[in-house]
């Protein structure tokens, strides 16, 4: 019974940190530039979510919002900030991503008080019991449904259609992906709307589980993020789904039982650094 | 900020000459701070732990290579995060180390305030000193090499664990010692004076000085750690003006304060030689 | 007499997951030939000479180096036995000279650990070899250049004179002739002709036939990762194997009429 | 077809190319020879929208194309095998395909992948492997038939046959005359001097970024000066 | 003028905190300028910001004792950057106040060092105390993993042991932990009877409610780190109930409180909560030193605040020889969305060490 509470504890964690990787292993994929800032479309996401919902009743209009918010955030991050920034080394990008994080954290900080927001009437709280007797929140099984059917249909996206292939050319050569009709803004706009709106969707998820949306919320995440998407093989959706569940579960039984040992991002990195030594290519990487 | 210097230059060593990014580099710093404050509370002289923080960050820098040499370039980054944070996830649990109440009450260096301050860059200038004459060196050159092409160097007959084994033993010793000196300096140390913010930071002082560039990397790493001082009247907004400097920098002149200043140099030639 | 040969391949297979790409094949080099290694695209012949150099792993077999095994030896450690690899796609470092990049190949005997490294400053000595091998190659124009803005024709003489420059017992070239025109071929084919003459031993990939039958004394040829045409060497017979001649000449003649002009040449020149 | 009239082009301050003035009859084969660092690939480059215009311009059914987007460009018929292969590393030989049809309909895939196909076999062989794993022939085989994927109406190849075998030459060779004869305008560069003459129906020679002979192909095969000084003919 | 200064974390994780204190500070200085000041001048509060980390609090020391040249200063922070700008206060001799930072290694630093609220270990105390008092044996232990969770726990321990509670389980999560999915899990199975987690509000908020939502119904008891009204409006319905052990008694007859209470709300707005408590009493002791040694600083006003003794919101209270000072501890409990008083803690239990422990 613990053995599958402390599982189903993972796995939706795991969910929240798949939405959130996902759009870093997008941008990743897509442009190889470290997204950290990423993180701050998150906390963005949060902050809709409860404002909207405590000004309009509407959780739905607050995900509506989140989502759109921070998917169009996300393509003015990418024109201002990394479009500029291609020709440069990754690390030029990484620091720029760096600095704006910080600066999104404080201008949250300073716009919206630094001790977070929470919803006035926090909805999907009522307790619901599955499988004989696991008890969850309605918002924790919403989470895993929603990310695992997202994540489903961007995988089928990705390796199936001719959008996906298009996409992936222009990892491979930008320049010569253009000379095969290829709009690289358009591709490039597209992946950060996607990402971005999925980390405006985490966050109004993550808002909802702790009713409490903080400038400082995105920190843990963006650097989870990039060890899923290292531990994911870097790329592909379906390894980040998998790599973020599985680090979900492996946190949930680490921080029980080793938790004497080590602290849980220790749990994590441990994790993450055991797996490159065995698997220097990631745990689900086509070889 | 002789201390944020030195330390700035033993990353600078390790990303900026051989191209290894490491986002775990505080680590090193909280090694060589912790056997030294540890050491020095033990008796030991100051200066007698200064060595022995270096070797022992070295070595420790040396395994984490090893394992580093295992991944691919791209997980590098990741991976050395991965090293600093666990660095602080075991300071946390061990009580000899304080645990999360850290180490205080150093004993003093019995230098002065001045004497210390003097002893500190005396280091930060002989670490400058000594970034320039390895640049210069055929050490450089390889790890010049090794930064941009790994495989070519291979095919050239280099060893390439060997050489990033080497930067990470010089780099993270480097390090030890500024810890040793950062330890001294605080007189007191905690798990989360070598976390990953302190891992960015510097990696960030690397970055905006103008990764590569010891004169770039020295000038960015004194600016930088003297910033916040310098922010303190526009109060609330500090960090926000210093993360949005960051990202100016990089939008705006992404070689860092070195590209900056050669520019503005080549400009006024230019302009000069018209006049 | 037969010197003993200074490479030997023997029985080896190189394989990528589920494709072949090198299916048992052995052959010699003996101590100063230049011998010519052709073959279909796909053959196996880039990768043949990886796994001498050990930027694959053979999957079986051995390559022996004078007589000593090179079996699980790094890249590097080959190198300093006396290879030199010229790969058919040229990787110069882009941000030091082409004049540096050479100098680089030239200090192999100062690079070897870190601390002989680390002991030397000194350059004069690395960059005249780099002029003299960038001179050979008939790019001394282009020595203080970034190889970066170089047309392919400089870039792939930059990668040979790069090879020289460790001054190796045996030579790799993988297509140093590709992206000249006849011209040009022509003459760093002399030039790698007279390398061969002053003594070292090379083994030579190259599609341009006309110049392979020229400069060649032995060929051997591979198709599917096989060694084909096993029994003959000479060039002029290899040409005439009707294996040969099906997998790799087609049936256009131009070709094939060049190659046995140039192979008249070559014999009359000897 | 395809109409430069005066183009210069470089890389930032450095200029490539000087004053290219070179007319494409529809329906024929051009071949554009010189020597290393002469300016051929960057004409190429600078045709598909890569290499910065400098001065005058490029008409391309008689219309200025020279502002146009690299992907605009290719949706007009214009396509590249440039210097360097530039293949899709990453991907599958079969994707490297479809990122080539990406102009045309979904439909079209199949029936212009079978014919490329056709045209290079071997490629049929690779068809799962990652285009960054193939021998350098290979290779060149897929730059050339990625390009032939989006229907171009105009084909620019960069050393069509650099690192591939005769056999292969001979096919690509005999594969060009019937694209010509199929209404294609073919731009070619070439270093094999012997070849582009034998095919080709005009000549451009450049020289250190500039003209230094134009004219038909027939013309200067018996322009013994010519093939001499520079064509690298002996 | 006469210069005090204050290190506070106006930007990073405790903000918050932060905020609050600076208020609680800035309101003891205008009172105290409103009624003339000090000899004559006027106080002034020298702010800068620590962002709670040990690394900014050094140079914001420096700069207080050597540029600002203040007479004596105020801790409005946690206890890392307390800490280490506690050694450049002792060295300099500039007598430092701290308000709600509970390391006890603080006071070891010197003897200019003073601490106006109950140290760690006292707290952790008081609450395996408030166990007992609450007629419960069986204790989840969850603790916060920094300083001040470590410090809690140790006392709690301490006290559990003497007390003979049984300590059912003990887990630990990080500052930056809010989603508590296994934690909870693994207590629920433990069944305790009730809970003692250490942590700060907003922590302690998304625990508490996750706690609440799993069907776990035991009490549980926090400290001062909840004492802030963001908690129950984070934790909402599932905070009703909850105790916590803390220095500010909200329903006090004392005079001291109850006009420090209508004055900070006049003066903010909004509620005042224990680190605003705190950093106000801080401030006003080391202005009642200030008062007694007309201005002086240094050796004088050492002495001043050692012999002295002060009433303030948050008690009675006097320095024992190490300038800790002995206090009940406050068991405030949430009934209708808001603190109450519960019980008050006192006896020898409470007592904090007069002397270095060896
Ligand atoms: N890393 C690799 N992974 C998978 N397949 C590979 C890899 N390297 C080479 N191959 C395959 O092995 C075969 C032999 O390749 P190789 O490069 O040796 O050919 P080659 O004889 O040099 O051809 P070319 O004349 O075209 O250069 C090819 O089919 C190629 O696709
Ligand atoms: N990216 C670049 N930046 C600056 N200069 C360049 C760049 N690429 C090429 N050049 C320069 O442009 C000139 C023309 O080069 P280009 O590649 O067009 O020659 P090419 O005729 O194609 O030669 P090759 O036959 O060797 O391929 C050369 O002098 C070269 O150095
Ligand atoms: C806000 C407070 C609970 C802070 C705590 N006392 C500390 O020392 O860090
Ligand atoms: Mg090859
Ligand atoms: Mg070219």
């Amino acid at each position: 019974m613990l053995f599958l509470e402390l599982t189903a504890q993972g796995l939706v964690q795991g969910s929240i940190y798949a939405l959130v990787a996902l759009g870093l292993t997008l941008v990743y994929g897509l442009l190889r530039i470290l997204h950290v800032a990423h993180a701050a479309l998150f906390t963005l996401g949060g902050y809709l979510g409860v404002m909207v919902t405590n000004a309009s009743g509407s959780l739905a209009l607050g995900f509506a919002v989140a989502m759109i918010v921070a998917g169009i955030a996300g393509i003015a991050m990418y024109r201002l900030c990394y479009e500029p920034m291609l020709k440069q080394p990754p690390f030029v990008a990484l620091i720029a991503s760096i600095g704006l994080y910080i600066a999104f954290e404080e201008l949250f900080r300073i716009l919206f008080g630094a001790s977070g927001l929470s919803y006035q009437a926090p909805p999907l709280q009522q307790q619901v019991s599955l499988f004989g007797g696991l008890q969850f929140k309605q918002a924790e099984i919403l989470v895993m449904v929603s990310t695992a059917a997202i994540i489903g249909l961007l995988g089928y996206l990705q390796t199936r259609t001719r959008v996906g292939v298009a996409c992936q050319a222009t990892v491979s050569d930008p320049q010569m992906a253009e000379s095969f009709g290829i709009r690289l803004r358009q591709v490039r706009d597209l992946n950060f709307f996607v990402g971005s709106a999925l980390a405006g969707f985490a966050g109004v998820w993550v808002a909802l589980l702790n009713n409490l949306v903080e400038p400082t919320m995105g920190s843990v995440p963006s650097y989870k993020g990039l060890a899923i998407i290292v531990l994911g093989g870097m790329g592909s959706v379906r390894g980040t789904l998998l790599a973020a569940l599985v680090l979900g579960v492996v946190e949930s039984f680490g921080t029980i039982y080793l938790g004497k040992l080590l602290d849980r991002n220790a749990i994590a990195f441990a994790f993450l650094i055991a797996v490159l030594m065995l698997r220097p290519q990631g745990l689900f990487a086509r070889s | 900020m002789a201390i944020s210097v030195l330390f700035a230059l033993s990353l600078n060593l390790i990303t900026g000459f051989c191209g290894q990014i490491s986002l775990g580099h505080a680590a090193f710093l909280g090694i060589g701070a912790y056997l030294s404050a540890l050491l020095s509370k033990a008796g030991l002289p100051f200066i007698a732990t200064l060595p022995l923080g270096m070797l022992l960050a070295g070595l420790i820098g040396v395994v984490v290579g090893l394992a580093s040499l295992r991944v691919r370039a791209d997980f590098l980054a990741i991976t050395t995060m991965g090293v600093g944070f666990l660095f602080v996830g075991i300071v946390r649990q061990q009580d000899w180390l304080g645990g999360e109440l850290g180490v205080s009450a150093i004993p003093d260096s019995g230098l002065s305030k001045t004497g210390f301050m003097v002893f500190s860059v005396v280091l930060a200038a002989a670490t400058a000193a000594l970034c320039l004459y390895i640049r210069k060196s055929w050490m450089g050159r390889v790890f010049n090499g090794v930064a941009e092409d790994e495989d070519t160097m291979r095919v050239l007959g280099i060893d390439v664990p060997r050489y990033k084994l080497a930067a990470f033993a010089i780099g993270t010793a480097l390090a030890g010692l500024a810890g040793g000196l950062y330890a001294q300096h605080l007189k007191f140390i905690g798990p989360d004076s070598f976390g990953f913010v302190e891992s960015v930071t510097v990696l960030s002082m690397v970055v905006v000085g103008g990764i590569g560039s010891v004169a770039g990397v020295t000038i960015g790493a004194a600016v930088m750690s003297a910033l916040p001082a310098w922010f303190q009247f526009i109060g609330d907004y500090k960090l926000l003006v210093y993360g949005g400097l960051l990202f100016l920098m990089m939008r705006f002149s992404p070689g860092g304060m070195a590209a900056m200043v050669t520019r503005v140099v080549q400009r006024t030639q230019r302009n000069g030689g018209g006049a | 007499m037969k010197a003993a040969p200074l490479l030997q391949v023997d029985q080896v297979t190189v394989r990528f997951g589920g494709l072949t790409a090198i299916d048992k094949v052995s052959f010699d080099v003996l101590p100063g030939e230049l011998l010519g290694l052709i073959g279909p695209n796909g053959a196996g012949k880039t990768t043949m000479l990886r796994a001498i150099t050990g930027v694959v792993r053979a999957t079986e077999g051995d390559v022996r180096l004078a007589g000593e095994s090179l079996k699980g030896l790094p890249i590097h450690q080959r190198i300093r036995k006396g290879l030199a690899l010229s790969q058919q796609l040229v990787k110069p470092l882009r941000d030091i000279s082409v004049l540096d990049n050479v100098a680089l190949a030239a200090g192999a005997a100062r690079t070897a650990s870190p601390l002989q490294a680390l002991m030397h400053v000194s350059q004069e000595e690395e960059a005249r070899i780099g002029r003299e091998m960038l001179a050979l190659v008939g790019i001394a124009a282009h020595a203080a250049q970034k190889p970066g803005i170089q047309p392919l024709g400089v870039l792939k003489r930059l990668e040979m004179a790069r090879a020289l420059a460790l001054r190796p017992k045996l030579l790799l070239l993988d297509e140093p002739l590709a992206g000249l025109n006849s011209k040009e071929a022509h003459a760093l084919a002399e030039t790698i002709a007279d390398i061969n003459r002053q003594g070292t031993t090379i083994v030579l990939i190259e599609h341009n036939l006309g110049e392979v039958m020229r400069i060649c004394q032995r060929l051997v040829v591979l198709d599917n990762g096989r060694r084909i045409a096993k029994d003959v060497s000479d060039p002029r017979q290899v040409m005439n194997d009707p294996a040969v001649r099906a997998a790799y000449l087609g049936g256009d003649t131009l070709a094939e009429s060049q190659a046995m002009q140039h192979a008249e040449q070559g014999v009359r020149h000897a | 077809m395809l109409e430069l009239q005066q183009l210069s082009c470089g890389y930032g301050a450095f200029e490539a190319v000087h004053d290219l003035s070179l007319s494409l009859r529809p329906g024929t084969i051009t071949g554009l020879i010189g020597a290393n660092g002469a300016g051929k690939s960057s004409t190429l480059m600078c045709v598909a929208g890569h290499v910065g215009l400098k001065g005058g311009s490029i008409r391309f059914d008689g219309q200025d194309i020279g502002m146009l987007a690299p992907e605009q460009r290719v949706r007009r018929g214009i396509a590249i095998s440039p210097e360097g292969r530039r293949l899709f590393k990453d991907l599958s030989v079969e994707d490297n395909l479809r990122v080539g049809g990406l102009v045309q309909p979904a439909a079209r895939f199949r029936q212009d992948r079978d014919y490329v196909l056709g045209l290079f076999p071997r490629l049929g062989e690779r068809l799962h492997s990652l285009a960054g794993n193939l021998s350098g022939g290979e290779q060149q085989m897929l730059a050339i038939g990625r390009a032939l994927m989006t229907r171009p109406r105009m084909i620019m190849i960069d050393e069509l046959s650099l690192g591939l075998m005769p056999k292969v030459i001979d096919l690509c060779y005999s594969a060009l005359k019937q694209l010509r004869a199929d209404g294609m305008t073919i731009l070619l560069v070439e270093q094999n001097t012997d070849r582009v003459l034998s095919v080709a129906d005009d000549v451009c020679v450049l020289e250190s970024g500039r003209t230094v002979w134009q004219g038909r192909a027939d013309d200067a095969r018996n322009n013994s000066d010519l093939t001499a000084a520079y064509l690298g003919l002996h | 003028d006469i210069k005090i200064g204050f290190n506070v974390p106006l930007t990073g994780f405790a903000a918050a905190d932060g905020k609050s204190a600076l208020e609680g500070a800035k309101l003891a200085v205008a009172q105290a300028n409103a009624k003339g000041g000090v000899a004559g001048q006027k106080l002034e509060l020298v702010i800068y910001d620590d962002q709670a980390s040990a690394k900014e609090a050094v140079p914001v020391a420096t700069k207080l004792v050597e540029k600002d040249k203040v007479v004596g200063a105020v801790s409005g922070s946690y206890s890392g950057s307390t800490r280490a700008a506690a050694g450049i206060f002792q060295q300099a001799k500039v007598p430092y106040v701290v308000a709600y930072a509970i390391h006890p290694e603080i006071t070891l630093t010197g003897d200019y060092m003073f601490r106006v609220s109950a140290m760690g270990e006292v707290q952790g105390r008081a609450g395996a105390m408030l166990v007992q008092n609450l007629g419960k044996k069986k204790v989840g232990l969850v603790t916060l993993k920094n300083d001040f969770g470590q410090a809690l726990a140790a006392g709690f321990k301490e006290g559990a042991a003497k007390l003979g509670l049984q300590v059912a389980g003990e887990y630990e999560y990080g500052m930056q932990d809010r989603q508590f999915g296994a934690l909870v899990s693994k207590l629920k199975s433990d069944n305790p009877d009730v809970i003692y987690a250490s942590g700060y509000y907003f922590t302690a908020g998304p625990l508490v409610s996750q706690l609440r939502a799993a069907g776990v119904t035991a009490p549980i008891i926090g400290q001062e780190g909840y004492d802030s009204d963001k908690f129950m409006e984070i934790a909402g319905p599932a905070s009703e109930g909850v105790y916590v052990t803390t220095s500010l008694d909200r329903d006090s007859d004392s005079a001291a409180t109850k006009t420090f209470l209508a004055d900070y709300h006049k003066a903010t707005g909004s509620n005042a909560d224990m680190v605003a408590a705190s950093s106000y009493t801080a401030t006003s002791v080391l202005i009642e030193g200030l008062k007694k040694t007309n201005g002086k600083g240094g050796d004088e006003l050492k002495n001043a605040l050692t012999s002295g003794s002060f009433d303030t919101p948050i008690g009675k209270l006097a320095f024992n020889d190490l300038h800790e000072v002995k206090k009940d501890v406050q068991v405030q409990v949430v009934k209708d969305k808001s603190f109450h008083r519960h019980s008050v803690i006192s006896g020898p239990m409470l007592t904090p060490p007069s002397k270095p422990a060896k």
